[in-house]
């Protein structure tokens, strides 16, 4: 039975399907990830805005994002959205979105803390020294904030890579979806395979997540003061 | 002759909300002359200071140098910092430079200096400071003693004609009082104009060239170390003092 | 909108509501209790089972419930493990949860700086008092902000519970789609039965925090 | 486009437009819904190829609209949304006609015919749907299995997945007492598993299965009628058959049971 | 008549790693005697006290409390710090508890006293430092002194027959070094035993009745106060009491 199973990996083209499966799970995350960090920074800078409006919208914003489980975000955008405003969205545009939503207010919420974070003193002794406003962001500020986003921000790229699992459910052809098709394809031939396929797919997220991991702890180990 | 006088302040005001922190603050400082000012925690010390560089804005009164009023809004920031440099009792240099880029940031980009020549000079006061090992280290491989020397190189390479210091031993260990005032001691014997607020008696007495004491936001007591030490005028100044004495319990 | 289709349905989410919080509560108290000897054998760096325990959390760290689910479920059953639904539920979700928890309370263990546990010495308590009266209290303080956190995580990792065959509220909102094709009605109700789970959660969690901040407790860091 | 389609289509329950006959051959591709893991009906084989009695159809209309063809895999209970939401033009997910789908989206002319099977194990056999009071049925969502069972035995517990491996994986890890799906499924899944058998080899109404177009898509689904009843002269569907069942059914199903030609049923 | 030896040190070494911090140390404490130690940084004055505590074992000689050996391992490390209270430099007062709670918890818990009669011995001693108004407040709601006096009192609370102090005025902002010094004042006029270990020069030389003066390990001066600080007999006490001294630089 085992053997059987471990066969259906390397039949054909399964192998290599599985890791195409994997190139759209990481394509969903890049794309997702870099238009977050993108206008996460805006939001997070919006949010460091004293402004009574921008804050409170924000809040709600980030409040409610982080409140539902993204399963429940990508239904809602993909059956929903579509239904109420007639755009017609493929399950990768709908993933895209929600994961961006997502994305943005955690990113905003980290760009925010960590400008806040920043000592006033740090400020004053640019001032001190006779630097300019924006002298003072480029070369004291926005570096320092950098080092404590950069951390907490590939955590954040970790659990959204981990979370694109989900886009299975809303039939996005992905790494997942590969696995139970090829699963299928050979359930006459090989019932064993789900072991070898779930297996595998269970060590590709790990591999792609991990590094990030440690990277993210030891450049927070490193930047620690 | 008659030194030119560098600094004067004239009927300097501050109020926070309601609270006046300073009142009618009236001093002249003279081109070399180290001035220590002391007085009990609160008094308004550090306002002063903060006041006259700019980083505090001044409800009334003015702040001259060199006979141009820099008090006033017009004045672009960046052209008073260059000439009076201050260090705080925080030692804030900027954790993410290592100390060469520390010192020589505001340099190069706030007085787009030659990176040679700052460079040379960053080593040299490096080691005059004796820390021309640390060039390359950061921030927090340093001691609080080492930090807050670095600081004041980080002013002093931008050519000031005045230095303020705010407390600069304040947050430092016993050990490590002694070597950061020793390069303040350094600078006097240069002839670098300074203004100091310090709780250092001994240190004061010893380098000062006059001594004012502050209380409650006002000058209260302006002498010269000896008298101020040995037999203070005011009252106030004498209960401040005897804070430093112990008699002897045994 | 449906009203009385809504109306008629509202019963089933509140079925699902209470699954989702009983296995939710079973894998939380779990992944607490696993959290807690992880942290503490990292914390005491017991020799064999730290490394172990390393492991472990780096592995459920990185990678979706989704898949761990799929493989206790589908994938076991190939070597002969054979685990219940609710079962293969609550696994992952102590195994997922526990690794989240140890992280947690690692943040607090480590807050406790050594003078702390020295003052206490000198004042004679003895190793286990100074656990008790000293450094679990101030631990617990500071790891209360990411347990909050990662109690409001593991209720909406519940979501994917109905790939096992679960009838939680993803299942009966994908139910009722399939069904009757009520989507919109479905839906909303989805949204707002996790409101309900959700809101008073994250809201008590607040609350708490505050409170912790206010007394002063460590000082608080959240991720 | 078509001028008077454009103004129909805006019905209460489906905003979103669909493509007519001129769209579709103008973009000169067609997107069809199919399974992705429903072999030997929609599945993609190893090499990634989609494969099956549906795709076998599909391609042909594609080749007789005169356009390539784009597949899109959809789930069970996804197909009416894939379709109302114009995400596909047609669906051809071995989809069961009933009146409530009617309601939903506009079926063509069927071009397969099916009753329902429950398989189980030969230790605990099932042989009518009463001893399955009380037990444990596994079906997968959307299909017509679900509102069989929920319609007509509400007694009865069902076990749900999402996709066909899960509920094939379930019975075979012993999570449930019986699955039901399409007889002709089961009949061909029990004669690879030994340990199962087909208790139940015909139950409910036989139901005939066909291609789904948006609601009111009229030309698209005269297209796809005018379609199947010309491909009768040619016997296509039975020479689907043969390529794409036949090799997994063997002798166990009677193509007559199963193959509607020219759109037309014969109920026995 | 002689007083009781307390405390009595006898060759007592100390290595970390290949390092020997301590070499040799002896010395005797006598009941209400008060000990200053000196000396510069990472002489191994802080491990000196660790060792007599308890909370560093040590590699040779012997520690005495009343003639009975208290470096012995098979005593209960509680026994010793009742008899021992202990103040450290960093002011770490347990901070999830409030002033009462920190000072009551080890009377409760390791001396099992009763609560009322806790309460009302904790009571009477913040009056005395005068902090009676904050027994319901947390450590940070405190400043850096008041945090330390009450580090105090949760030591003596506990009745101990000796304290130790290991700069317990380092980290403090000067204005609050001179209220936590007059509780040791207080201490040292009530006749309480103590071995102190400070930087300022002038608060050991007003209460101490014997100094010593530890460098690399070794007790290399042990003076009486007015001896000391004006004629040291040895070169490197000299040497580091020059440290403290500013030479006029006017
Ligand atoms: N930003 C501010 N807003 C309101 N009040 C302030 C502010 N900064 C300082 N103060 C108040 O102004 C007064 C003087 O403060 P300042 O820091 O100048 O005193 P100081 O003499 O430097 O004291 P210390 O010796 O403790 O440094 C204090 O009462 C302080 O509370
Ligand atoms: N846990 C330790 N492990 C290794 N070396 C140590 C340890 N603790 C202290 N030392 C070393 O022992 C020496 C004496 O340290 P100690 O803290 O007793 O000095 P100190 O006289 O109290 O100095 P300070 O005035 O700075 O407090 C130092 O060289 C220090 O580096
Ligand atoms: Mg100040
Ligand atoms: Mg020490």
């Amino acid at each position: 039975m085992q053997d059987l199973g471990i066969r259906v990996l390397f039949d054909g083209e399964n192998g290599v399907r599985l890791l195409l499966g994997l190139v759209v799970t990481l394509k969903l995350s890049i794309i997702t990830i870099i238009a977050s960090c993108l206008l996460g920074t805006l939001m997070g800078l919006l949010m460091t805005l004293r402004n009574p409006i921008i804050h409170i919208v924000t809040r709600v914003y980030l409040e409610f994002i982080r409140i539902m489980p993204q399963l429940v975000l990508l239904f809602v955008t993909y059956f929903g959205l579509t239904r109420a405003v007639g755009i017609n969205l493929s399950g990768f545009t709908a993933a895209v979105i929600v994961f961006i939503l997502w994305g943005t207010a955690e990113m905003g919420d980290l760009v925010r803390s960590a400008f806040i974070s920043i000592p006033k003193d740090q400020y004053e002794s640019g001032t001190a020294l006779g630097f300019s406003k924006l002298q003072l962001y480029r070369f004291i500020i926005l570096p320092q904030a950098l080092r404590q986003i950069i951390p907490p921000a590939m955590n954040l790229a970790t659990r959204m890579i981990m979370t694109t699992s989900l886009v299975v459910l809303i039939g996005v052809v992905e790494m997942l979806k590969t696995g139970q098709q090829i699963i299928e394809a050979n359930r006459y031939t090989a019932p064993s395979a789900a072991l070898w396929i779930y297996g595998t797919i269970f060590f590709l997220y790990f591999f792609s997540c991990w590094p990030l991991t440690i990277l993210a702890q030891h450049l927070e180990k490193k930047w620690e003061k | 002759m008659e030194q030119e006088i560098l600094l004067k302040i004239e009927h300097l005001q501050k109020t926070y909300d309601n609270h006046t922190v300073l009142k009618d603050i009236s001093m002249e400082i003279k081109k070399g002359e180290v001035i220590v000012i002391v007085g009990p925690s609160g008094c308004g010390k550090s306002t002063f200071l903060r006041c006259i560089n700019g980083l505090e804005k001044i409800n009334h009164g003015a702040v001259y140098f060199k006979n141009n009023c820099i008090s006033d809004e017009s004045l672009p920031h960046s052209l008073i910092c260059q000439q009076i440099g201050m260090v705080f009792q925080s030692y804030e240099l900027f954790n993410h430079l290592t100390v060469m880029d520390n010192i020589t940031l505001a340099a190069l980009q706030v007085q787009r200096r030659k990176k040679s020549e700052v460079q040379q000079t960053a080593r040299k006061l490096l080691t005059r400071i004796g820390l021309a090992d640390k060039e390359n280290f950061y921030p927090r491989q340093l001691s609080g003693g080492q930090k807050q020397r670095i600081a004041m190189i980080r002013a002093l390479i931008l050519n000031p004609e005045i230095m303020l210091f705010d407390e600069v031993t304040a947050s430092l260990d016993p050990e490590m009082v002694r070597e950061v005032l020793d390069v303040i001691i350094g600078l006097v014997r240069q002839g670098m104009t300074m203004l100091i607020v310090t709780h250092e008696m001994s240190f004061a007495r010893a380098i000062a060239d006059r001594i004012f004491f502050f209380d409650n936001g006002e000058i209260v007591e302006e002498n010269t170390p000896e008298q101020f030490f040995t037999q203070p005028s005011t009252t106030r100044a004498k209960q401040f003092l005897n804070s430093f004495e112990f008699n002897s319990v045994k | 909108m449906d009203w009385a289709f809504m109306q008629r349905v509202i019963p089933m989410y509140a079925a699902a509501v209470i699954l989702t919080l009983q296995l939710v509560i079973v894998g939380i108290v779990l992944a607490t209790i696993t959290g807690l000897a992880i942290s503490v054998i990292r914390y005491k760096k017991i020799f064999l089972l730290s490394p172990l325990s390393a492991a472990y959390v780096q592995l459920f760290r990185n990678t979706p419930l989704l898949v761990q689910l799929f493989f206790l479920y589908f994938g076991l059953p190939k070597l002969g493990i054979h685990i219940s639904s609710e079962a293969c539920a609550i696994i992952g979700l102590t195994l997922l949860g526990g690794s989240y928890m140890a992280e947690a309370f690692r943040a607090g263990l480590n807050s406790i700086s050594p003078s702390q546990i020295e003052s206490a010495q000198a004042l004679g308590f003895s190793p286990i008092q100074t656990l008790r009266y000293i450094v679990i209290p101030q631990a617990l303080a500071v790891s209360i902000p990411p347990l909050c956190a990662n109690v409001i995580f593991l209720i909406k990792e519940t979501s994917v519970f109905s790939v096992v065959a679960l009838a939680d509220l993803i299942y009966v909102a994908k139910d009722l789609i399939g069904l009757y094709y009520k989507t919109d009605e479905a839906l909303l109700l989805l949204v707002a039965a996790y409101l309900i789970i959700l809101l008073p959660i994250s809201l008590a969690a607040a609350v708490l925090e505050r409170r912790i901040r206010y007394a002063g407790f460590g000082n608080s860091r959240t991720l | 486009a078509s001028s008077p389609d454009t103004s129909q289509q805006q019905s209460s329950t489906s905003p979103t437009a669909f493509r007519s006959l001129d769209d579709i051959k103008k973009s000169g591709e067609i997107t069809i819904g199919v399974f992705s893991d429903k072999a030997p009906f929609g599945y993609i084989d190893q090499n990634g190829e989609y494969q099956g009695y549906d795709i076998y159809y599909g391609n042909r209309l594609a080749k007789d609209l005169g356009v390539k063809v784009k597949y899109v895999s959809v789930e069970p209970a996804n197909r009416v949304e894939y379709l109302k939401t114009g995400k596909v033009d047609v669906i051809l997910a071995n989809f069961t006609v009933t009146p409530e789908r009617a309601e939903q989206v506009d079926f063509a002319l069927p071009y397969m015919k099916v009753a329902l099977g429950v398989v189980s194990p030969d230790g605990a056999l099932i042989t009518s749907p009463d001893q399955l009071k009380g037990k444990t049925l596994i079906v997968a969502k959307g299909t017509t299995a679900e509102t069989y069972f929920s319609k007509n035995y509400p007694d009865i517990k069902l076990l749900k997945f999402d996709q066909y491996t899960e509920t094939y994986n379930a019975l075979l890890d012993g999570r449930g007492d019986a699955f039901s799906t399409d007889n002709t499924e089961v009949l061909a899944w029990a004669l690879k598993n030994k340990g199962f058998t087909v208790g139940i080899t015909s139950l409910g109404n036989i139901d005939t299965i066909a291609p789904a177009v948006q609601k009111g898509n009229k030309e698209l689904l005269n297209f796809i009628n005018d379609d199947i009843k010309k491909l009768a002269s040619e016997n296509f569907f039975h020479k689907d058959y043969e390529e794409t069942l036949k090799p997994v059914y063997g002798d166990a199903v009677n193509p007559e049971d199963l193959v509607v030609e020219g759109g037309a049923v014969n109920n026995k």
